[in-house]
């Protein structure tokens, strides 16, 4: 049962990163690229690493995978964040 | 022989190739830079994919420390590339 | 089935970074070329993580993609816009093009097809048959550390002597970009938990996947962070005290060989009760002139002597 | 006392950190190590030749996992070389740099380069060789850019990346064995390398990364420009040693390791190659307008006679003959590094004298440097192989064993290259005798600089009237190959 919905989150996971992939290709401006990118891959990330937790049954592999999870969720937000500021920033100057 | 080592180690000999290429060719020296770059990691892949015994046995240790001080010794290459072509570049406005 | 699986996740991933290195060497935009080689570089650390070497995973992703990637970007910013692109003639393009598909084609035959490439088992590989005696468990910490710390010694010579190219050749950048507020916050968090997992790595290279280089890379990269956020000197220290993190490493490693000597013994043959410490003394001083080369290197210089210097340093604090 | 075998490359590392955190003191601690390893080298030369060849592998472990060195006569002979070239560049350096800002990183630069030709000649594995090739080539590359202008940046960056691209050349053959044979250590593989392709293909990769490196004709173009713009001491120490490591690195190779799979064709595309450099390197000095850059196509005119010596020796069969040209080899290789840095040591000084070195404007340098131009005239007795210079010497044993197995074209192209140098130099001493402009040029008063003087009295009389007990050493512990 609970390697089922392990399973079941990882190809959840796996669902989202493609669909945001897929946005970052066919999206038709650079913030609505981040957008796509940031919070779909985020969201996947987020499914893959607690299926992951629960596959593996142990307590210290998914303390180690909600980090992993929370570090990208720090960084992914503060890169989206700076490339959304640079490229306005040099939309206003023109 | 695997197929894995044969399939890395055709990828390597392909990247080693195509970056020499890249090396050679009369373009500025920051892509002639990232060409050496790619080419070393060529080579690297062609030593790691030797190394490679399976899934069931271990690697061979050896390639891996051999690459890991290539890496560094690449870093070591790219950043003094980098510094004498600004100072150059520099030289070149006055 | 599963084997069927495996050899196509390896063609895929073999194809890929095929394509991604040939888009960097063919990009005629400087700026796409620099952003996919940083692409190629995560790409390998996969390919190093399918091949069994996770020692290299770690270390591609820190120093191939992530440190060479920020000093390509950097290198960047001060490109000129528009580069020309010199004339070529067709004799140059295609003969180098033949010159080194011939040498691929023979190197591959000469690999694959012809007799040879001989892969021992690794039950009577040397380096795990005396693995006991190197004081350490990591067999890549071993083989480096150990086995064939001339290498690195050399190596770390290497690194130093870039030190004082860039010391010689290059100047401090002033940064740019305005630090807007989440890069503090973002600082505030990321150097904290770097140079702690910097230590952490440094730490467990004996006997897991890590090591002075992983480390390095870390600790160079919060340096990098501050730098970027416009603490320049919080996270390097003076000159003065930056020559003596330079050498740090390379001084460690020469001091432990030549006193290893002192009784008889070839150099950098550890005393074998003190292997370990031994080899955590040399990694340690690795580690600060690894880090404090790279920071060196991205900031594009040394500031002048003349300088105030800069109060403390994580690199000292460590 | 094999343990001394690492000091030649440890002490210089160990002097460049110093140098670099003690810069008040860089002068005393660069010619004081200069002096040391001149020791250091005459000792490992007393114990090769008492002991006979040396080897010892570091960290106490086996041959095949940990790194060995070796010292045969060879190795001794060219590190004693390379120890009192260095010394004689050293103290140069000290008045070259005096007062100028490079001072500082000329010095730490300058001791790792040393250590990088200690370490290739005594490396006797294939991936620490590459490692060692890198520190050479860096080190080199810094030390280029560091002469003044543009034009020295310039080629420095250039040397930067063919470098690159010849070591990863040399990682691809290093690979290539690795895949075959398993192991990396240079005096177990000469035991198993075998006639088969991939032994080939690493073959012609080793060759051609190292022709690159040592800039063998049609590979010598960037050399011209690096030499001669980099700055005196380290022009001299590039093209007395830098080149010359590495053609070590490749008679080692093609005598010691790869002999079993060379033939005699092979071993004559390299000859033809040499002669081919001798004649176009003697042409372009011909028409160089700079001494520097004079001295810089020399070299490359050189390098093509120890190609010529190279593909007679590797056919040769066994016996008292190849033992002859081996030693005459040797000698060619230690008379045209003493000559050469002497020649380059001696540019420098006309150029911080005089202001510039176009060899046109000469005019007056007789007078005005007499010693200067005595340290020319003796290294071009021994360019051009008068006796009684090793060279002479030298080439006397090439003419003759190239006779003796009727290699005609090598006698012809011996006989032409001298005479061309002949001409080069002439014209050099033709206008520095000359009475030059109405104004004579500045002179400023003081000593004149004698290590140039001392190189090239080694070159001209102590080689060439002392070359018998190098031959007796070779002889008797010329390594695995002789």
């Amino acid at each position: 049962m609970i390697e089922s919905i392990g399973w079941g989150l990882v190809f959840v996971g796996i669902g989202f990163i493609a669909a945001g992939s897929v946005g970052l290709v066919r999206l038709p401006d650079l913030y609505c690229r981040l957008h796509a990118l940031t919070k779909a891959d985020n969201l996947g990330l987020g499914c893959i690493c607690s299926g992951l937790a629960l596959l593996f049954g142990q307590w210290i592999i998914a303390i180690k995978l909600l980090l992993i999870w929370l570090l990208v969720l720090l960084t992914s937000a503060a890169v989206a964040h700076f490339i959304a500021r640079h490229v306005l920033d040099k939309e206003r100057r023109k | 022989m695997l197929s894995a080592t044969l399939i890395y180690g055709l990828s390597g000999l392909g990247l080693f190739v195509v970056g020499l290429y890249g090396a050679l060719r009369p373009e500025s020296l920051l892509a002639r830079v990232l060409a050496v770059n790619v080419s070393s990691a060529g080579v690297f892949l062609m030593l790691v994919a030797l190394a490679y015994r399976g899934n069931d046995q271990l690697p061979d240790p050896l390639p891996h420390a051999l690459v890991l001080t290539g890496l560094v010794v690449a870093i070591s290459a790219t950043a003094l590339a980098l510094v004498l072509e600004r100072r150059l570049r520099e030289w070149g406005d006055d | 089935m599963n084997m069927l699986l495996w050899n196509l996740f390896d063609c895929v991933l073999a194809l890929l970074a095929l394509v991604l290195g040939w888009r960097v060497v063919s990009s005629h935009d400087l700026k796409r070329a620099v952003v996919l080689f940083i692409a190629f570089g995560l790409l390998m650390s996969l390919i190093w993580a399918r091949l069994a070497a996770p020692d290299l995973a770690l270390a591609e992703a820190a120093i191939g993609a992530g440190l060479t990637g920020a000093l390509l970007l950097s290198a960047l910013r001060q490109q000129p816009a528009s580069s020309e692109s010199p004339v070529r003639s067709l004799m140059d393009v295609y003969g180098s093009l033949v010159l080194v598909l011939v040498l691929g084609g023979v190197m591959a035959w000469a690999l694959f097809a012809a007799p040879g490439m001989v892969q021992g088992s690794s039950s009577n590989n040397p380096i795990y048959l005396q693995l006991e005696q190197s004081g350490v468990s990591n067999p890549v910490t071993a083989v480096l550390l150990n086995f064939r710390a001339y290498d690195t010694l050399l190596e770390i010579a290497v690194l130093f002597c870039v030190a004082i190219g860039v010391l010689a050749f290059g100047r401090e950048r002033q940064h740019v970009m305005p630090a807007g507020p989440l890069l503090g916050v973002l600082m505030r968090v990321l150097v904290p938990l770097l140079v702690v997992m910097s230590s952490y790595l440094l730490w467990v290279g004996a006997h897991a996947p890590g090591g002075a280089f992983q480390a390095g890379a870390v600790l160079a990269a919060a340096g990098i962070l501050l730098h970027l956020g416009g603490m320049p000197t919080l996270g390097m220290p003076g000159p003065l005290n930056l020559r003596w993190l330079l050498i740090a490493g390379l001084a460690c490693f020469l001091l432990v060989g030549l006193a290893t000597m002192l009784n008889g013994a070839s150099f950098l043959t550890y005393p074998q009760a003190w292997t370990s410490v031994l080899i955590l003394l040399i990694e340690t001083g690795a580690v600060l002139s690894i880090a404090a080369t790279l920071v060196l290197a991205y900031r594009g210089g040394g500031a002048p002597l003349d300088q105030p210097q800069g109060e403390g340093s994580h690199e000292e604090r460590l | 006392m094999t343990s001394l075998l690492i000091l030649p490359v440890a002490l210089p590392l160990l002097m460049s950190l110093l140098a670099l955190i003690w810069p008040a003191r860089v002068n005393q601690i660069g010619v004081a190590t200069g002096l040391l390893i001149v020791l250091i080298g005459s000792a490992i030369v007393a114990l090769v030749a008492g002991n006979g060849v040396q080897s010892q592998v570091l960290g106490g472990w086996q041959a095949g996992l940990g790194i060995a060195l070796y010292a045969d006569g060879l190795t001794a002979v060219m590190l004693l070389m390379s120890a009192l070239i260095g010394l004689a560049a050293s103290t140069f350096a000290c008045r070259y740099f005096a007062g100028k800002p490079t001072l500082v990183q000329f010095w730490p630069l300058w001791l790792l380069l040393q250590a990088a030709i200690s370490a290739l000649l005594l490396s006797a594995d294939l991936f620490n060789l590459y490692v060692a090739l890198e520190l050479l080539g860096l080190s080199a590359v810094a030390l280029t850019a560091l002469g003044s202008g543009r034009a020295a940046l310039k080629a420095a960056v250039d040397y930067l990346l063919l470098g690159l691209v010849g070591s990863l050349v040399f990682l691809a053959a290093v690979v290539l064995i690795y895949a075959r044979y398993g192991t990396l250590d240079m005096l177990l593989l000469g035991a198993m390398l075998q006639a088969e392709p991939i032994t080939w293909v690493a073959l012609a990769l080793f060759t051609t990364s190292l022709m690159l490196k040592c800039a063998l004709f049609p590979l010598h173009f960037w050399l011209p420009a690096v030499h001669a713009n980099a700055p005196a001491p380290v022009s001299a120490a590039l093209s007395a040693l830098v080149v010359k490591v590495v053609f070590y690195l490749l008679l080692r190779l093609w005598v010691d390791l790869f002999a079993p799979v060379i033939t005699p064709a092979l071993a004559s595309v390299l000859g033809v190659l040499g002669a081919a450099a001798i004649l176009w390197g003697s042409f372009c000095a011909i028409r160089a307008e700079r001494l520097k850059l004079l001295a810089a196509y020399s070299t490359i005119a050189q390098l093509g006679y120890l190609f010529l010596f190279f593909s007679l020796l590797v056919v040769m069969p066994e016996g008292a003959q190849r033992q002859l040209l081996y030693g005459a080899l040797l000698l060619f290789a230690l008379t045209h590094g003493f000559a050469k840095s002497a020649l380059f040591l001696a540019a420098g000084e006309v150029q911080q004298r005089l202001g510039h070195d176009r060899i046109a404007e000469l005019g007056g340098f007789a007078r005005a440097l007499p010693t200067t131009l005595f340290a020319t005239a003796l290294a071009g007795i021994a360019l051009i192989g008068l006796p009684p210079s090793g060279s002479f010497l030298a080439k006397w044993q090439l003419m003759a064993q190239a006779l003796s197995l009727g290699h005609w074209y090598v006698v012809l192209v011996v006989a032409l290259g001298s005479l061309l140098a002949c001409i080069y130099l002439f014209r050099l001493l033709g206008c520095a005798f000359s009475p030059g402009l109405d104004k004579a040029p500045p002179v400023v008063e003081r000593r004149a600089q004698l290590s140039p003087v001392m190189m090239a009295l080694i070159a001209t009389i102590v080689l060439g009237l002392g070359s018998h007990p190098l031959w007796q050493l070779l002889a008797d512990v010329g390594g695995g190959g002789v």
